[in-house]
């Protein structure tokens, strides 16, 4: 099983280097091609709630994104924010989406979390094993 | 990839045409292009997102922003969108019942009663 | 100073990885478009020589890449191989090239260096400073 | 991006047409059609780098090997290259001095003294 490991600041534009990273790995798994584009959307956003989070707390921690291809394409997003902010995200129903009250921050991790939720059909969002933080685990299985 | 944004006037209706990448990267400026469209005046806008490849969490975050802004300021926007992969997005996050979605910019334009009364 | 980190199996397939994730770093980093094949050769090379180490070594370690852009672009290519072997590297005379004895591995060696030695200009080969390795260290100048 | 290979003959000459990334990773592939020609009777050898968008040094390792392997064979190798950043490649190296390089096939084949008096 071989492994490709990346960290980065918790930038904005690492979160690009990330998605890039994902996809050349999952394609040289051998993923199938019509399932990239969920596998580029859902690191991004796995990635973009860790750096969110990272900055939210004022972390300058990487951010740690683990792909292996053991019979099937797993990677692990893994935070360093506290778990309370990690855990208990919930898609928004369509009527509170444009509410005013939902502030802007709010609204897109919702978002976020609805397109992992929607595109991942392997997705686990739990506690790391060890120290303080969060990861998202997504798996997709590889060959025709 | 990079991000491209273009502005043009169709009647009473401005459009933004945006293409490239809209991720937590550049959506930013797209933020802050819809805040200077609606602050000189736009009242009626509609993006066409036709040329865009990517767009994330953070890109509908900042489309939802522009739709209450005009919201409240009395104004109309829509999106325009046949790409397939990106209506899944809308779909999926349940943003298409809230953004009017429309296949082409006639179609955006030519739909919006405060446009076409104009 | 933002910092991406890339650690790969040492398997020929991820050097493409490293190739791509380096190049791509460092464009958002301002290295000059004309400097971006230099940077891509050169991480190749030292990746090249990581992963042929490895296995010579039978070491399933990974190799790692570590891009920081502070003020420059540094890029660090990490071997966990003994240090006789890392170390010392020369370039070969024209006339010894194409000679007969010497082997394919040695050959591809001295070109990888000549190549390494050739493109970068602020190269550094040098045991790594806690265990067992060899980085190879090189810098680019950022902006234009 | 990926190795393509493709062989055609002109008179006495096997011109093997490479293109894409010939790296540590393709580098095998290209090893072993170079002795599968050789085996299989080809004496005057072109490698047309022309399409080729990468080369490291184990690409290089690889046509060194066939150059040496023709040689002991009494056939002949050369080189189609006429792209600068390869070009560059082959003088860092010293390889310019090694092997036989020519801008077009054409070039490649009538150098050739062999390959010309066949
Ligand atoms: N997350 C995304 N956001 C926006 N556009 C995307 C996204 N993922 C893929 N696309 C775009 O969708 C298009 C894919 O089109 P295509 O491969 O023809 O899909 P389909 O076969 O489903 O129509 C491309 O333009 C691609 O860039
Ligand atoms: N390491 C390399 N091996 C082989 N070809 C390369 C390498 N690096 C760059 N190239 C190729 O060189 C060409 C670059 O051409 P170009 O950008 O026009 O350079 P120049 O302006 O020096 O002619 C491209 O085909 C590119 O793929």
């Amino acid at each position: 099983m071989a492994t490709v490991r990346l960290s980065f600041s918790p930038a904005p534009v690492h979160v690009r280097t990330a998605r890039l990273v994902g996809v050349a790995v999952a394609r040289r798994a051998g993923v199938r091609e019509d399932l990239l584009d969920e596998v580029r959307l859902a690191i991004g956003e796995a990635c973009t709630r860790a750096v969110a989070l990272h900055r939210q707390y004022g972390l300058a921690d990487p951010v740690l994104v683990e792909m292996s291809d053991g019979g099937s394409y797993a990677v692990r997003v893994v935070d360093r924010a506290p778990i309370e902010a990690g855990i208990g995200l919930t898609a928004l129903p369509p009527d509170e989406l444009a509410n005013e009250s939902l502030t802007d921050e709010a609204l897109t991790t919702g978002v976020g979390f609805a397109l992992l939720a929607g595109f991942v059909e392997d997705l686990q969002v739990r506690p790391v094993d060890e120290g303080i933080g969060t990861e998202v685990r997504m798996v997709w299985p590889v060959g025709r | 990839m990079e991000l491209s944004l273009a502005t043009r006037t169709v009647g009473e209706h401005t459009v933004l045409e945006v293409g490239g990448e809209v991720d937590v990267y550049t959506a930013p400026r797209l933020r802050e292009r819809l805040l200077e469209l609606i602050d000189g005046g736009a009242r009626h806008v509609v993006v066409d997102l036709g040329r865009v490849d990517f767009l994330d969490s953070t890109g509908l975050g900042v489309l939802v922003g522009a739709l209450k802004r005009l919201r409240t300021a009395g104004g109309s926007f829509a999106l325009v969108c046949d790409k397939e992969p990106l209506l899944k997005i809308f779909r999926i996050t349940a943003l298409d019942q809230v953004f009017p979605l429309h296949p082409t910019v006639d179609a955006a334009v030519g739909a919006d009663p405060t446009g076409a009364n104009a």
